[in-house]
């Protein structure tokens, strides 16, 4: 495959899929439709064809089942990815993540690894219909025992979920399904960068602007306007949201001064509050303003003609941005 | 054929000797179909279904399943032209909501799932609200209660518990009414679905678990939820299991009105397995050449469920073609109704979406409205204070 | 019944109950073990006695059966009172509380409403095995369209759990299982306050401590200590966790300028994540120190010889007002 | 009797004229249970299960029956003494699991509740895991691997899932072992074991689905679950099920071979449904004085599974009385010494904790525990800053 390549973010996870199947046979995929349709979002599309039914299983439809079955594969030794097909239908197999695949490790003194990923497109703008577009990451963030990760883009999606499927930790994987199509260059030898670091990726002066998954593009679009403005935004994706990059994110805050922190779930117990909170204690003399948080209202996930409304975007994080600088 | 063997599927009453478990268990080859109305559109009789149905009724029972698929028909093509989000057709199950639906007597209450738009049509929802909810303006915007027909559920088979607890309510009141369940075949696999089944069959709920056996769930063949027919299910819970032909609405109604009554008269909960197929993609978001080959659509074309009746009606001579053209003109007209009130289907005002998190005030609620709507207004006063390059 | 008898918390709630069901035919219970036995904690004790098995109804040994059935109930016009036998084991109806219980009323455009009660033990430090102890209330508290309560002595067990019941709205109900034989007074007929309002259980000047449940009575001790050591702590007894009681969180800390919020989660995301986080950009001005928070560490709950090391105590509590002090 | 009855249960074939569905499903009578040695300790033998034990054999399935049960008693005694903090008794169950437990072969595994200490015992996990376990020194010490055991897991039903993944894998690998799910009667209504005989069957995973239905559920009895014998919940999934007197160590030994051998043999999964009684306390916290007659465990007394081998070796002078003192005594030992190494076993250090959370270094774990170990020196250093009631 020619490096470099210009790639969308469902393609880059199909060939980090594909490349960490080639690399470990004991890596399966499982889940609803990822056989020969390749997944809703085609993030599957050939695997099954290449590596067979015994390695891409397309499941009964009962999520508990598949991470149920997932985990006791993984104690045979597999390393299960299972998908869920959209954010809101991973809650019948909330049990088994939070019980079972999240605490194993620790019940057993050690013995037992889950090495289990569970993918999950996550977030809205794409015009669906109900428990299609959730943002549930703050209830396994709050979980121990797992990891908790999210993708912004192709490099990343490539590479993350190779480093995802190599954890010996179960890892909770989320793609931004309403970028799924953006396409950025993808090279695949770069040495990536550690899963849990998170990354500067535009610098600045005045303010920090902390994202992930599809709102690291929308923070990055608000920083270009603000430039103009003579603000000068510094955007962090953070990439790791269990667990936090403080290192890096307490560096840049204590630079700025400010901090603005933006996700699609909603605020209230969202994981700006914890990086409200832990970055206030740790940076606590530098700050000038309080992190200010954009995210969803605290209501259910609001009909699709509603969505824009409801998400935030480059205006309401410009708009925290004045809020953060005022004071 | 003794009902027993429908219920209770054909498995070999004797095993081969060294087997003590029996032979492996598999597909049961073709299993007994109840069927009043052949696909060549013949009226068979069944000796545990008889029906009595006139000519009235039978018209009735066409035009509701012309008029659903041609809303099902107008509603694709508005999703093509980018009026909806998306949409789940009932091509090819419109015999198993008609039937079932017609079956329901106005106090029995239903739980559909996303796709029961025959079922919303028997129960007097207007089809713009199924538009609507495609469309984007709402999650589901009747009153569940006006109709006694709750609203859309997607999660797989979450209703089916819902339906149970309905029906467990209608027997401490001693309510005479039943309930309906609907879900798919891919649905059965849900644990919520079985435990379902357990709950309705403990408390002797009055509940007809309907499923739909369209063959698919979404890419997955039936083989991916079970090795053995559908309707068998419900023997493992001690409550009977039926095939009806899901593509023949008259067996539909009957065998749902024989369930429907068997609950009502305390007898408890019954599973009944239309046999029918998706004749359509999953959804309008859906490709089905990536799994499923032509030949099969074009087998159950054969069996399609608007074409027998007709056939019947005119052969029998309890239709005439003045009357098919009726019908033909209703659709039509209907659907250029539809399409012209989805278009004009307003979007909700911004605000309106925190009208209903809770019903009682709640803080949070009111200080994000509150924070919004000065936000909104902020825009509304200086438009170039957006600096947004997606127009609002 | 006389009024300002001495009563555990567990009896309380039992006369909360009965109460309730007394003034509403509509009011059920449902739950494992709930009937003759009089659930494990005995909370139902001698309901389905009294009111017979169709309003005490020992169902299947399945939580999300329990939770979907009791919805159904709600659509019928029923007032379910549902028990979760321990905290741990309310995973499996998580599908149910999140997608439906929560969602339905705004889904309806406030057609339907269902007020069901989710009764939930929770909690450690009763020396139990696994999912004995676990306290799960930010996933709740995180999710739009439910209501989060916990109480933290008799009196109040009494009459929230009637007001919770009466609610239209869905409550998901903490008690807190370690507390369930402490007594307190407890008088019938006093005029309760409403449900969603805090309380200051001890006025104070030096620092703010906010907690809820069974961390209550904790806090209350090491403010007994502290003023032995001329620090005065306010305790403020939160006692609903969604909504929070802002005013007068905010009240307090504009008066002590310190806060420390105390709870058995886990930190990371609990629910002090959000009180930080809220009451800082409210009362920033104010702060002289970071809101720090004393809970659980970021591990699956250990095993309990463990569990008085994992807890929160006094000693922690006290640990965290020496370091909001210092700042 | 063929086994077909047994597996498929006696329902009627035919049903009443009139009622289209047959007659309402209710209790099927006595179903038939396998049993080859009766509670007079008499040995019968079975068509289907034939089975040859040496006097050694025998011998040594008495031993395991009086050792796990003595185990138990001193568990439960250890409890009351206030060393555990709950105990779950085995007690009436001991040969549902020893009769399983010696059916495995070494490289089989099985998957336990929290009951099944006499499993454990089989796979040659040291009881001491289980008091340590119920101490709370930790959630379960042992390597699964090293026994092909796995955990006790307590959230009901979890595990059939695991069982079920793990038989899965088997068949991918295409070893030639089986797995056994236990589980209990309460069990058999959680979403989890009834989505894990879905996989099972339709991945064909070689899986014992292995239910002690002891009779309660903490305070429910059967009819809560179920209004028809368990072990025909299999045939609405496809599978075979069959019940056992789960009281009759040979009877449960033989029935879970042949379903271990037709799992090894690429024929699936199969139910088994070992019908036994829970005699003491659903755990030490509980008071079945509150629920259940005390004539229903006089009833199950008459059918001990220990007095009926011990009847059987005494009279067919498999064993004399010096082996009975033999066991006896070895129970004694082995009790005394569990006692004297419960009461030895150190409370875990403070950090431990910190341990195993996770495989990979994680940074707020790492900080935590930095920050606690900090946090215990200051006291260790200064015992007179802790201000606690509570001694430390
Ligand atoms: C819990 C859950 N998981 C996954 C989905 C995504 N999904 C929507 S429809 C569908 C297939 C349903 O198949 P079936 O039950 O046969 O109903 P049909 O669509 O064929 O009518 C799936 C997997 C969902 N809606 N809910
Ligand atoms: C999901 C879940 N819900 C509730 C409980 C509490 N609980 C522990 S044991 C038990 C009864 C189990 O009955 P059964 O399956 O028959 O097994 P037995 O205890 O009789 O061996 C219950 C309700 C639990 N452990 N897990
Ligand atoms: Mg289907
Ligand atoms: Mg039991």
């Amino acid at each position: 495959m020619s490096a470099r390549a210009t790639t969308t973010l469902a393609k880059a996870l199909n060939m980090g899929l594909r490349s960490a199947m080639e690399r470990d046979p004991k890596v399966l995929i499982m889940g609803e439709d990822v056989g020969k349709l390749g997944g809703v979002f085609r993030v599957t599309d050939g695997l099954q064809k290449d590596f067979g039914e015994q390695r891409v299983i397309d499941t009964p439809l009962a999520e508990s089942g598949i991470v149920g079955t997932a985990i006791g594969l993984a104690l045979r030794g597999f390393r299960p990815v299972v998908e869920i097909q959209f954010d809101g239908f991973v809650y019948p197999a909330f049990d088994q993540i939070v019980s079972q695949l999240a605490k194993m490790h620790a019940r057993s003194l050690g013995h037992v690894r889950l090495p289990v990923v569970v993918r999950i497109p996550v977030g809205g703008g794409i015009g669906a219909v109900e428990h299609h577009s959730e943002s549930n990451e703050a209830y396994f963030a709050h979980t121990a025992g797992l990891r908790v990760v999210a993708c912004s883009n192709p490099a990343d999606a490539y590479f993350m979920i190779q480093q995802a499927i190599a954890s010996e930790d179960p890892v909770v994987f989320y793609e931004p399904k309403r970028r799924y199509w953006e396409k950025a260059e993808l090279d695949p030898e770069a040495t990536p960068m550690p899963l849990h670091e998170a990354r500067v990726v535009r610098p600045g002066e005045h303010v920090t602007v902390a994202a992930y998954g599809p709102m690291v593009r929308t923070c990055l679009e608000a920083a270009t306007v603000a430039e103009q403005e003579g603000r000068s935004l510094e955007v962090i994706d953070l990439r790791s949201l269990s667990p936090l990059d403080l290192p890096l994110l307490c560096a840049s805050v204590e630079r700025t001064g400010r901090l603005v922190v933006v996700h699609e779930a909603p605020v209230f117990l969202g994981l700006g509050a914890e990086v409200a909170a832990r970055v206030t204690e740790r940076c606590f003399y530098s700050l000038q303003a309080p992190v200010l948080r954009v995210g969803g209202f605290h209501l259910p996930y609001p009909p699709a003609r509603l969505e824009e409304e409801y998400l935030p975007d480059l205006d309401r994080v410009l708009d925290a941005v004045d809020r953060s600088m005022a004071f | 054929m003794t009902m027993a063997s429908e219920i209770e599927g054909s498995q070999p009453a004797h095993h081969a000797a060294g087997h003590p478990f029996g032979p492996p268990a598999g597909p049961a080859g073709d299993p007994p179909l109840v069927q009043l109305l052949t696909p060549e559109g013949e009226r068979v009789e069944h000796p545990d279904f008889p029906l009595e149905v006139t000519a009235e009724e039978l018209r009735g029972l066409y035009r509701d399943l012309v008029l659903v698929r041609r809303v099902d028909t107008e509603a694709t093509a508005l999703q093509r032209q980018g009026e909806l989000g998306i949409w789940a057709s009932l091509l090819g199950q419109e015999a198993a909501q008609i039937g079932s639906g017609r079956a329901l007597a106005p106090d029995d209450y239903a739980f559909p799932t996303y796709r029961e738009h025959g079922v919303a049509w028997c129960r007097g929802v207007d089809p713009l609200n199924l538009l609507a909810l495609f469309r984007g303006v709402h999650h589901g915007g009747w009153d569940p209660d006006e109709h006694n027909f709750h609203l859309y559920t997607i999660v797989i088979g979450d209703q089916a518990l819902h339906a149970t607890g309905y029906g467990m309510g209608l027997t401490m009141e001693g309510a005479e009414s039943a309930v309906i369940a609907y879900f798919g075949d891919g649905a059965t696999s849900q644990g919520d679905v079985n435990e379902a089944f357990i709950f309705a069959s403990v408390f002797n709920a009055p509940v007809v678990f309907f499923c739909q056996n369209n063959q698919w769930a979404i890419s997955e063949p039936l083989e991916r939820q079970s090795k053995i027919p559908l309707y068998q299910r419900a023997r493992g819970f001690g409550f009977p299991g039926i095939r009806v032909d899901g593509n023949d609405v008259l067996a539909v109604l009957a065998v749902t009105r024989a369930a429907l009554e068997r609950a009502r008269a305390g007898e408890g909960p019954t599973f009944v397995e239309a046999f029918t197929y998706r004749m359509g993609a999953h959804t309008t978001s859906d490709d089905p050449t990536r799994y499923r080959l032509a030949s099969e659509l074009e087998t159950w074309k054969l069996k399609d469920p608007i074409e027998r009746v007709k056939a019947h009606l005119a052969r029998t001579g309890q239709a005439d073609t003045a009357f098919f053209a009726a019908v033909e003109a209703e659709a039509d007209e209907l659907a250029a109704r539809l399409r012209h009130d989805c278009l004009a289907l307003p979007d909700p005002a911004p605000l309106s979406m925190f009208d209903h998190p809770y019903v009682e005030p709640h803080p949070l609620v009111a200080e994000e409205r509150e924070q919004f709507g000065a936000y909104l207004s902020r825009f509304a006063e200086d438009p170039a204070s957006s600096s947004s390059t997606e127009g609002r």
